[in-house]
């Protein structure tokens, strides 16, 4: 899953990522063939280089390594808003066919059977990065018919609805799973599964999906993980060398 | 208007003289400097019926939460940071314990700006925000403005102002005058959004050296100062201590159980008399891991 | 996308290739820092119907002006700081010489925060600004918002964008990042508000060092880059060298007269071939110091 | 003019001053009864306390001595219209009655028969900061009937107009000027003469002035210099410790 969606990040993008998938795979870019991929998180890292994984968003690796640290309402305001962000890179819980996600509650609102973290950078980076990437597990409990909740606009209904939306950037434009990926259709915006991963069968994909899922014509396999692709995560994922918690709770 | 000096006080005294049951808390910092030590003394005194304000709440709000010092929480994302949830602001959100929390919940950028416009002294902020998402029930008001010169029709959301902030930062020096470095978050705009601003240092230094990345408090925006050495930990002060992500690990499994999470704040927390000791206490429980 | 490398080319190169005769072009430095050897290159290389975009004009758009490259100014304080009158500026404004000047003008906090409003994306900035002076005539736009929360009323200013911003810098590194550090007025927002980002520095260095107050521009958000030392004199560079104060007060008897600034123009900008060139002729020039 | 201006600013209070007569005023304050006053410039050093006068608002001297530099927008949104301001020190070119100040332009804005160097950062400083002192050399030519153009607001019409202009500060409290000291009477804001420096007579003020300029019974004289204050003025206008122009114009 993280080696396909670093293969959709091009050398020299900046790109926004939240922590854990999207902060993985886009490392694993960085390690392989994207050397000059920019790396802006939402604490204020900009053009950070972990040489381990963090664990999280505001981890001190981030800032010992990035280009410049800056306030998180600069991040959101001048390099977000101010439409410098090529590429943002989301996980979610749920995600329906026009690409949109919750984040916020399983459930209703007021009484959720489960309470999610909520928005985070989200909703703005899916409205101003120039393209959307997203990554996140697929079954029938993630790829569901309908949200419980609309933390983060895809494509809305579909259609030209985001781009009547007046948002600024494009919008999703590759979904990636633990089964394969997922590419809106160029008019209508649903979601249409583009590529399995190797042993991935369509009928399991359209068994862990919560809507009639539609299959491109021209369905590909991806190409296996490579070994320096395998190396380099290795490498990312290897414990962080600092001491063991003094605190254990 | 002749200011008294910045006093440098004991943590308990602050607190006492500058948290208020029922008045509006913001314990700010991005992951990096997040002032725990402030929060659990919050706990042990027993505060009541806060709104808390913050944009990860993070393990420190877990603990306030759980321990029913909150009845509203104002926030933009609410998880424990690569780990998974915060239980203890998943069970007051589910069930209403052990007391029910109001929720006003933001986007990070809608937050950060709302913090921005509360340190401004404008009554709102301005911003590019999606439409089409959910906001029912979310308890956050939103509203719009439009541009005079183009017409655009453009998102607004009110200021944040408190009636305390509290931030943790390396340094202070002995007129009060406060730098922190590395990852600095929303922790100027909080300061300058809030009534009154409490900090806890790492260390009381005749001078400060002008950091890189340094963000400086002058002594007549700060209110007191505390020295609290490790006072952030199990996040994490740059030039002084690591993040402690295994305790951010194991904090999943003692916060998921009601009881294992009252035993171990009465033991760790309520249980000391201030941070040094619950240092020790923590220290001193790897074997009794489980409280 | 994958980007081309941020060339390190001659200043000359730069002013050719990114300034465009009737663009909108913004040189900042808020009195540190102001990019003389930019300015003058633009003067050789007589690019003319500049809309010049400054919070203070300062000695560098009164030559610019002087010298007719610009037909609009944008600005908020237009004098000689501690000396008096930018002479060449009231020259085109009072007598249309040597051509008219449009002017549009704000306050400094108007424009501060519509320089913010550009980098940030948004059409208008929303400020607190007084109701009842005079704005008539003035050319700049002038709205109001209401805030639908309080309904209180409040300014609004339209965004700054410019095609061109040029800034100097103490270094930038061979990939084309940039720091610079010091008072830093608003050139981070000139920069990002801008199409194109030009950057003359004292030097490059092999590696960047984070300095306190350090604001750094990464080099894709950096057009062109080209090394000029000593290039903000007479303004300064802090850590580089002194503001030639002497230079400010002498430039108020060289400017109030047109033959004696055309002369001196002629002599030390037009005449010389770069900014070490002119560098050299103001050096000898002690004694024939009026040109 | 320096001297009486700074015996008006109290210790620890935190002053925005612009160049020239209010620094000089501000920091021989701080160098006499007021060493806790704070300077705040609008390009950007907070608690700034420059040994000898910086010529201009951006000098090195005033970053160099400062607590914090900050950029120029956070100058104007966080610290002055944050409501942070105690003293908003202002110069002006013209005044009229109410306090209104034009540093504009001499004649009509579009054929100005002086243009003059514009409005700075005056009209915010004396909308938000809590209140304002202003220093002008006294004559008919600054002393106007009519302003040629209102840049600064002091109490517009007079009476109750700036507090119904819903202004966050309260506006002048005094002008000092080389023959005086004038403060806004308390109902109708209109200036009045209320202390004389020693040698200057009411007719001399009263000539001075562009309208019928009204005089306090209880006028007083201003107390002459002490032999400190003009020890630290002395100080402060020292030549600065640095080389002669490299150069010369």
């Amino acid at each position: 899953m993280a080696v396909t969606a670093s293969r959709l990040l091009e050398d020299g993008a900046v790109c926004f990522v939240g922590i854990g998938l999207p902060s993985k795979a886009a490392n694993l870019a960085r390690a392989t063939h994207a050397p000059n991929l920019v790396l802006i998180y939402e604490a204020g890292p900009i053009g950070a280089k972990p040489t381990v994984l963090p664990l999280s968003i505001g981890d001190g690796e981030l800032a010992e390594t990035a280009d410049a640290v800056v306030s998180t309402p600069e991040i959101f305001r001048y390099w977000l808003q101010g439409g410098r962000i090529d590429v943002g890179f989301l996980g979610a819980a749920q995600i329906d066919r026009f690409a949109n996600l919750n984040t916020t509650v399983i459930g209703p609102y007021e009484h959720p059977s489960v309470r999610l973290p909520g928005a985070g950078g989200a909703p703005e980076i899916a409205a101003h990065a120039k393209e959307v990437l997203i990554i996140l597990p697929q079954s029938e409990r993630t790829f569901v018919d309908r949200l419980d909740f609309v933390t983060t606009v895809g494509y809305l209904g579909g259609g030209d609805a985001r781009a009547r939306g007046g948002f600024p950037g494009r919008g999703p434009t590759a979904v990636v799973t633990d089964l394969g990926l997922l590419r809106p259709h160029p008019e209508t915006k649903e979601l249409v599964l583009v590529a399995l991963h190797p042993g991935v069968t369509v009928e399991q994909a359209k068994a862990q999906t919560g809507w009639p899922l539609r299959v491109s014509e021209s369905l590909r396999a991806t190409a296996d993980p490579e070994p320096r692709e395998i190396a380099a995560l290795r490498r990312l994922e290897r414990p962080a060398p600092v001491p063991p918690s003094r605190g254990a709770p | 208007m002749p200011r008294a000096p910045t006093p440098i006080v004991p943590l308990a005294e602050a607190v006492e003289r500058f948290v208020a049951d029922g008045s509006r808390v913001a314990l700010e910092g991005f992951t990096h400097l997040i002032p725990f030590a402030a929060g659990h003394e919050i706990i042990r005194q027993r505060k009541r019926d806060l709104t808390l304000v913050r944009m990860t709440p993070d393990l420190i709000y877990d603990q306030m939460i759980g321990t029913g010092c909150a009845n509203a929480l104002v926030f933009s994302w609410g998880g424990n940071p690569g780990v998974g949830s915060l239980h203890r602001l998943r069970d007051a959100v589910e069930h209403g314990w052990p007391t029910p929390l109001r929720l006003h919940e933001h986007s990070h950028a809608e937050m950060a700006n709302a913090y921005v416009a509360g340190a401004s002294g404008l009554p709102m902020a301005v911003l590019r925000s999606p439409a089409g998402a959910d906001h029912a029930g979310k308890g956050a008001r939103l509203g719009t403005v439009t541009c005079p010169f183009t017409g655009e029709v453009l998102a607004a959301v009110p200021a944040i102002r408190v009636d305390t902030t509290i931030l943790h930062a390396q340094q202070a020096d002995r007129r009060g005058n406060v730098q922190l470095w590395g990852i600095s978050g929303v922790q100027k705009e909080a300061a300058l959004c809030a009534e009154k601003v409490v900090v806890t240092v790492e260390e009381i230094v005749d001078r400060l050296e002008p950091k890189p990345g340094g963000v400086v408090l002058p002594s007549w925006v700060v209110t007191a100062v505390a020295a609290v050495p490790r006072g952030a930990t199990p996040s994490y002060a740059q030039g002084y201590y690591e993040r402690d992500n295994a305790f951010y690990e194991a904090w999943d499994e003692v916060a998921r159980d009601r009881q294992g999470f009252v035993d171990w704040m009465e033991k760790h927390v309520l249980g000391t008399r201030d941070f040094a000791g619950y240092l020790r206490s923590v220290a001193g429980g790897e074997a009794a891991a489980r409280g």
